[in-house]
């Protein structure tokens, strides 16, 4: 029962403010994601993928083009439906790591003990079990990020979207992180749309990668990766994607410079 | 005998401090108001006239003793549907100057009064030719009579015209000397009076005159008990004893009313412009509750 | 080295005495430190007027201000909750809270004697209405300056208007609230001569107390009441200080 | 659909002139808009007390205001950067502040005039004492409520303690102090009629003119009084947060 | 004129706060960084790389030990001698990009227009010019990340920490940024300290890696980085040392799990 989603000319434009133009971020992007699948979405700094997620959250209002999930229209707080790892976190610095960890079924209305056993559960697998009690502020810069993913998969989502979710964490924990997620995917099967700036992972999770041109963006290229899952990272396949991506990504940034 | 409506406390109100309501606390303290069977309440103690007769709009007050001035400005603009029922004192203010003013050495003196359209200012007026002045000059400010005394004794106005005991105060503490009582201004000239309003008077006039009967105890216990009347003043105020004396000695206590001092008073609202009556006497024989007067005299 | 605040106090306090007893200022107009000291334990015993005593006006006053002060808080905060997360709300009715904040409240006594009578209701109405509009621009504020990525995950988490309400804009406004409802205690208190200018039911108040105090010009009781309301005023400053740290612990 | 202030005033003046329509209230002791639009414009005319018009009471006014509400700006807003800045000074002098902040503006009339007459400054004085205190509070939280690391990321720079000020503490606790100085202005001309009740020289002031008009049982004039203050206080409020809107433009 | 830094037994631990107990963060680190070299400091999340940092920059006070910068301690507030570019990145968000980027230099009192010049060139390099008048909250993640590095290094410092630095940058910029950052080494010899997740990068910009334990931390390894620069990024030395170092932090990690 996972959501496909569909992004049809979808443009972008921040208006004018005190005398600086309008900033054109998309500018027309066509986008698929089948559900159930896994799709990286790679590009240039700049290049409007903080935004394109906004708008499938339903953060933002398109200035032009549609974004559909199941053929509707996003909609911000709809309970269960879509979950969002932002690039800034915002873990509320009033709640602990595990009352941040429980808002989503918090909100989703499951009692106090339910809520305690699902936090506790994601806490352990996160790693975060010692500093549960802590508020954020108290955190490194990596169990932030990990206190922010365990909040949205916690409260689990149909469709997820996830902004650089990993940046921030050391070699191992990032890779235990991605197993974990493909984990809870091969489980749930849930539509996610994954940004990052490495590559590699981008290769190693998804079922297809789209890369962004820079502002105002289109779609320079879209790469399905058809590799059987389980993966393993020495994949000689991936290896192959993840030049030709980057072979991409370099014209790109050529291009722009 | 009394009715139900007699059984219910009489709502009764006055003015913190001021000497001139001195019958009221005798009556309270001595019992006059018990011994008439009348049950009364002190249902707000003001700080000045006009909130007072804001009271008596809202309904909140049966009676009151309060300034003739503001009982008449309100009788008149609508503010408080009352009548007079006894006069509670007349003179009691006096015009205070510094040692240059008392002996005409200003040439523009600044001199305050307590505040637009009272008795204060018309005696003020009535004084300033005998002190060879007129009405442009002087300087006329508005200074809260507390605030005088220390505004004389620094210099900041030469004068001022208030009731007592501010006056009395002036002159013991040798911040001022008189310069006219307001009896030497203007005899017999009315201060401050026992109102009730419309209402009690109509429907309970039972009520109405016992009040009466009550205050002219009172009024005539002043006169017969000058020691124990000064006590009672100290009890209410808290006031100096000596300047209690002093003040006392200035205010007149008669409870029956003079329709010439409150018609002339009413003059002289019509003539400032603060108030419209077309026919000052019969206004004046209105307010003033003759009947029930005459009623409770029986 | 720690500043105490008693050390402060005591500097106040010392400077104070020294102005008095240099005798350039007549003690009729200025009260020394001693002198107030003898006028509280006079108006503990004798009271101003004659058998009011200080606790009763006190308590009286204490009434008043917890009244108004409270009805401030609880309407004044829907209030500015309101107005911060509504920019419609705010065009049309901030201009209205714009033009009534600066009525003083003694201006507003006759029509609170009129409404509301005499007693309680009338001077807690011209309490409320000073401490009210503090409260409402704190709130409002507050919740103005949440950062907009905190809402933004309680909607996506599933939360609708109310859950943003109780989980972001709610806790996120509550320093500024909290700054809001102290400004709005002070000033509270400080509207407490106006309020009980509406006419004292019985006679007590310490706003009531100062003035019949000023009447006689006993300046001793007059510092003495302002002495009373500015340790009432910190005391329940004081006690909104620890519930304040208590509701923010996670500054 | 916006909604318009304009709209929202002419719904409560409606209400308003409503309830005076139903004969409930007496005229006396309210004034239905019509009657204070009347009032306003015979207070322009003939003027309370009589020769004494509005503008001039306005104008009187505004100057005390200013005066006394930009003291309390200038003089606020370093006490309370300070107080904010230093715990040591907090815990020093706040109880001190919290002490006297709370005294009602009416109980210093005496110490007023004693040190400073009955002219422009004691009634600044007395609206100083309103308006500083919301500035210093409010002054106090901002600077708390800035971030410690833009400090931090000035200290790095090279910035020492007076750039820590200028680059940081200063533009960070902007708009906490702007709302400090609204609420400021706001209980600034709330006290006006407690700053000139103690007597005016000239006898101008809006304060004065309410009092001379309620003295007469004038409510209509001491509505209009009211509705004067609220529209200057409105109009200055409207010019602040102009200001405000073009400082803080970086939110 | 590069400055030494030195490091001897440093602890830290945050006291106990509401009934949660103190966290000792560093448990005894010893560590040298030569005149003029870059050491990168790696660690799982959580090991007080970012705490390590911030005690030499003296923004906190050790519980024990002590750190000299040239023989004294270290004080924020000296200008010209640490620059940070922290995790959090810390823009001040009244000021436009460029007089972020300027403040150093402003604090330094230079003159309104060799600021300007300065700025602007950093702003060139960095790929900011177009943004330049734009306030903080108007720019992507990477673009932020970018403009707190340039404000840090148009500063000029002798001592320059980097906390994970170009964590949200795209493949192509982050090794410009490498590039960048050489670049000036190379010509100015400061002292750096560099945090980063991404091993490769730590070898290939390093002369020396330091592997932090987790908490409470000491030092795990130093790694001496003895390969002659310019590097390439395919040497097969770093690939050795890449290896190694990992290889290092897989054992702490799968000590800690
Ligand atoms: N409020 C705004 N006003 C103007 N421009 C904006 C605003 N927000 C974002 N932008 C611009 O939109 C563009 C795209 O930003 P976005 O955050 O989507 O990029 P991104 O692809 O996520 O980049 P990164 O990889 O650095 O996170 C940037 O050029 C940014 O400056
Ligand atoms: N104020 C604080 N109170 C208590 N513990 C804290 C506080 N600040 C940091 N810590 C703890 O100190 C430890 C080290 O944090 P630090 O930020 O230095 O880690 P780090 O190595 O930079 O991690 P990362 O790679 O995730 O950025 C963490 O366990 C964190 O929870
Ligand atoms: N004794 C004067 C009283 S009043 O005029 O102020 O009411
Ligand atoms: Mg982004
Ligand atoms: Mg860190």
């Amino acid at each position: 029962m996972a959501s496909a989603l569909s992004i049809r000319g979808l443009q972008k434009t921040y208006p004018a403010v005190g005398g600086k133009p309008p900033v054109t971020v998309l500018g027309g992007v066509d986008l698929d994601v089948p559900p159930g699948a896994i799709v990286s979405l790679v590009g240039l700094n700049g290049s409007g993928k903080t935004t394109l997620l906004r708008l499938v959250a339903g953060l933002e209002t398109p200035t032009g083009g549609t974004v559909r999930i199941d053929g509707r229209e996003p909609v911000a707080g709809a309970a269960g439906g879509i979950g969002l790892v932002s690039q800034d976190l915002a873990l509320l610095p009033w709640r602990t790591v595990r009352a941040n960890i429980a808002l989503g079924l918090e909100l989703q209305g499951l009692s106090r003990a339910r809520r305690e056993v699902v936090a506790r559960e994601y806490e352990a697998a996160f790693g975060l079990s010692a500093c549960a009690e802590r508020y954020p502020k108290e955190l490194s810069g990596g169990m932030r990020q990990k206190a922010a993913i365990a909040r949205t998969l916690a409260a689990g989502p149909g469709v997820v979207l996830m902004d650089e979710p990993f940046s921030a964490l050391d070699c191992q924990t990032r890779n235990r992180m991605q197993a974990f997620l493909l984990d809870i995917w091969t489980r749930r099967r849930d539509t996610i749309m994954f940004v990052t700036h490495h590559i590699e992972e981008a290769a190693f999770l998804s079922d297809r990668i789209v890369v962004l041109t820079p502002r105002p963006s289109t779609v320079a290229a879209v790469l399905d990766v058809n590799l059987p899952r389980p993966r393993t990272r020495i994949d000689p396949g991936l290896t192959a994607l993840r030049a030709k991506t980057l072979a991409i990504l370099n014209r790109l940034s050529r291009q722009e410079h | 005998g009394p009715s139900a409506a007699d059984s219910q406390p009489v709502r009764l109100a006055y003015l913190q401090n001021d000497l001139h309501h001195l019958a009221l606390w005798i009556a309270l303290d001595k019992g006059f108001f018990s011994e008439e069977g009348l049950p009364v309440e002190v249902a707000g103690i003001f700080r000045s006239g006009p909130e007072l007769m804001t009271a008596f709009g809202a309904g909140e007050l049966d009676a009151a003793y309060v300034g003739q001035a503001p009982a008449t400005i309100a009788a008149v603009r609508g503010t408080a549907r009352i009548k007079v029922l006894a006069q509670a004192n007349t003179e009691g203010s006096a015009l205070v100057g510094s040692k240059a003013l008392a002996e005409g050495k200003v040439p523009r003196p600044t001199l305050a009064i307590p505040g637009h359209g009272g008795v204060q200012e018309l005696l003020l007026q009535k004084a300033l030719p005998t002190l060879g002045l007129s009405a442009d000059g002087v300087e006329l400010v508005v200074v809260s009579p507390p605030e005088m005394l220390p505004a004389l004794q620094s210099g900041q106005i030469d004068g001022f015209i208030a009731w007592e005991p501010y006056p009395a105060r002036a002159v013991l503490q040798a911040i001022g000397t008189t310069i006219a009582n307001s009896t030497a201004i203007w005899a017999g000239h009315p201060c401050c009076v026992l109102a009730a309003a419309d209402d009690l008077i109509d429907k309970r006039p039972a009520v109405a005159r016992s009040l009466i009967r009550a205050h002219g105890k009172a009024t005539r216990y002043i006169a017969d008990h000058p020691e124990e009347a000064l006590a009672v003043a100290v009890k209410y105020t808290g006031m100096d004893e000596d300047v209690a004396r002093r003040a006392m000695a200035h205010v007149t206590y008669v409870e029956t009313p003079s329709l010439v001092g409150e018609e002339e008073y009413v003059r002289f609202l019509i003539t400032r412009g603060v108030i419209k009556v077309e026919d000052a006497a019969a206004f004046t024989r209105s307010f003033i509750d003759l009947p029930t007067r005459e009623a409770a005299a029986r | 080295m720690m500043l105490s605040p008693l050390v402060s106090a005591l500097a106040v306090a010392g400077v104070w005495q020294a102005v008095c007893q240099t005798g350039l200022v007549p003690p009729a107009l200025l009260a020394s430190p001693a002198a107030v000291g003898l006028a509280l334990v006079d108006l503990c015993r004798t009271g101003m007027p004659p058998g009011r005593t200080l606790p009763m006006h006190a308590w009286m006053s204490l009434t008043r201000v917890l009244v108004g002060t409270g009805l401030a808080v609880v309407l004044g905060a829907p209030v500015g909750l309101a107005l911060g997360a509504s920019p419609r709300l705010r065009g049309g009715f901030m201009p209205l809270v714009d033009f009534i904040r600066p009525i003083p409240p003694l201006a507003w006594v006759p029509l609170a004697i009129l409404w509301l009578g005499l007693g309680l209701a009338s001077a807690a109405a011209l309490i409320f209405l000073g401490a009210f509009f503090p409260v409402v621009l704190a709130t409002c504020s507050g919740v103005r300056a949440v950062d907009r990525s905190y809402v933004e995950a309680v909607r996506i988490l599933g939360g609708g208007r109310l859950a943003v309400w109780r989980k972001v804009l709610l806790p996120g406004c509550l320093p500024a609230a909290l700054t809001g409802v102290r400004v709005g205690l002070g000033i509270g208190w400080m509207t407490l001569v106006a309020a009980e200018f509406a006419g004292v039911r019985g006679g007590y108040g310490l706003g009531y107390m100062i003035l019949s105090a000023r009447d006689l010009q006993r300046i001793d009781m007059v510092m003495a009441g302002m002495v009373a309301i500015g340790l009432v005023g910190l005391a329940m400053e004081l006690g909104l200080k620890r519930l304040s740290a208590h509701l923010v612990r996670w500054q």
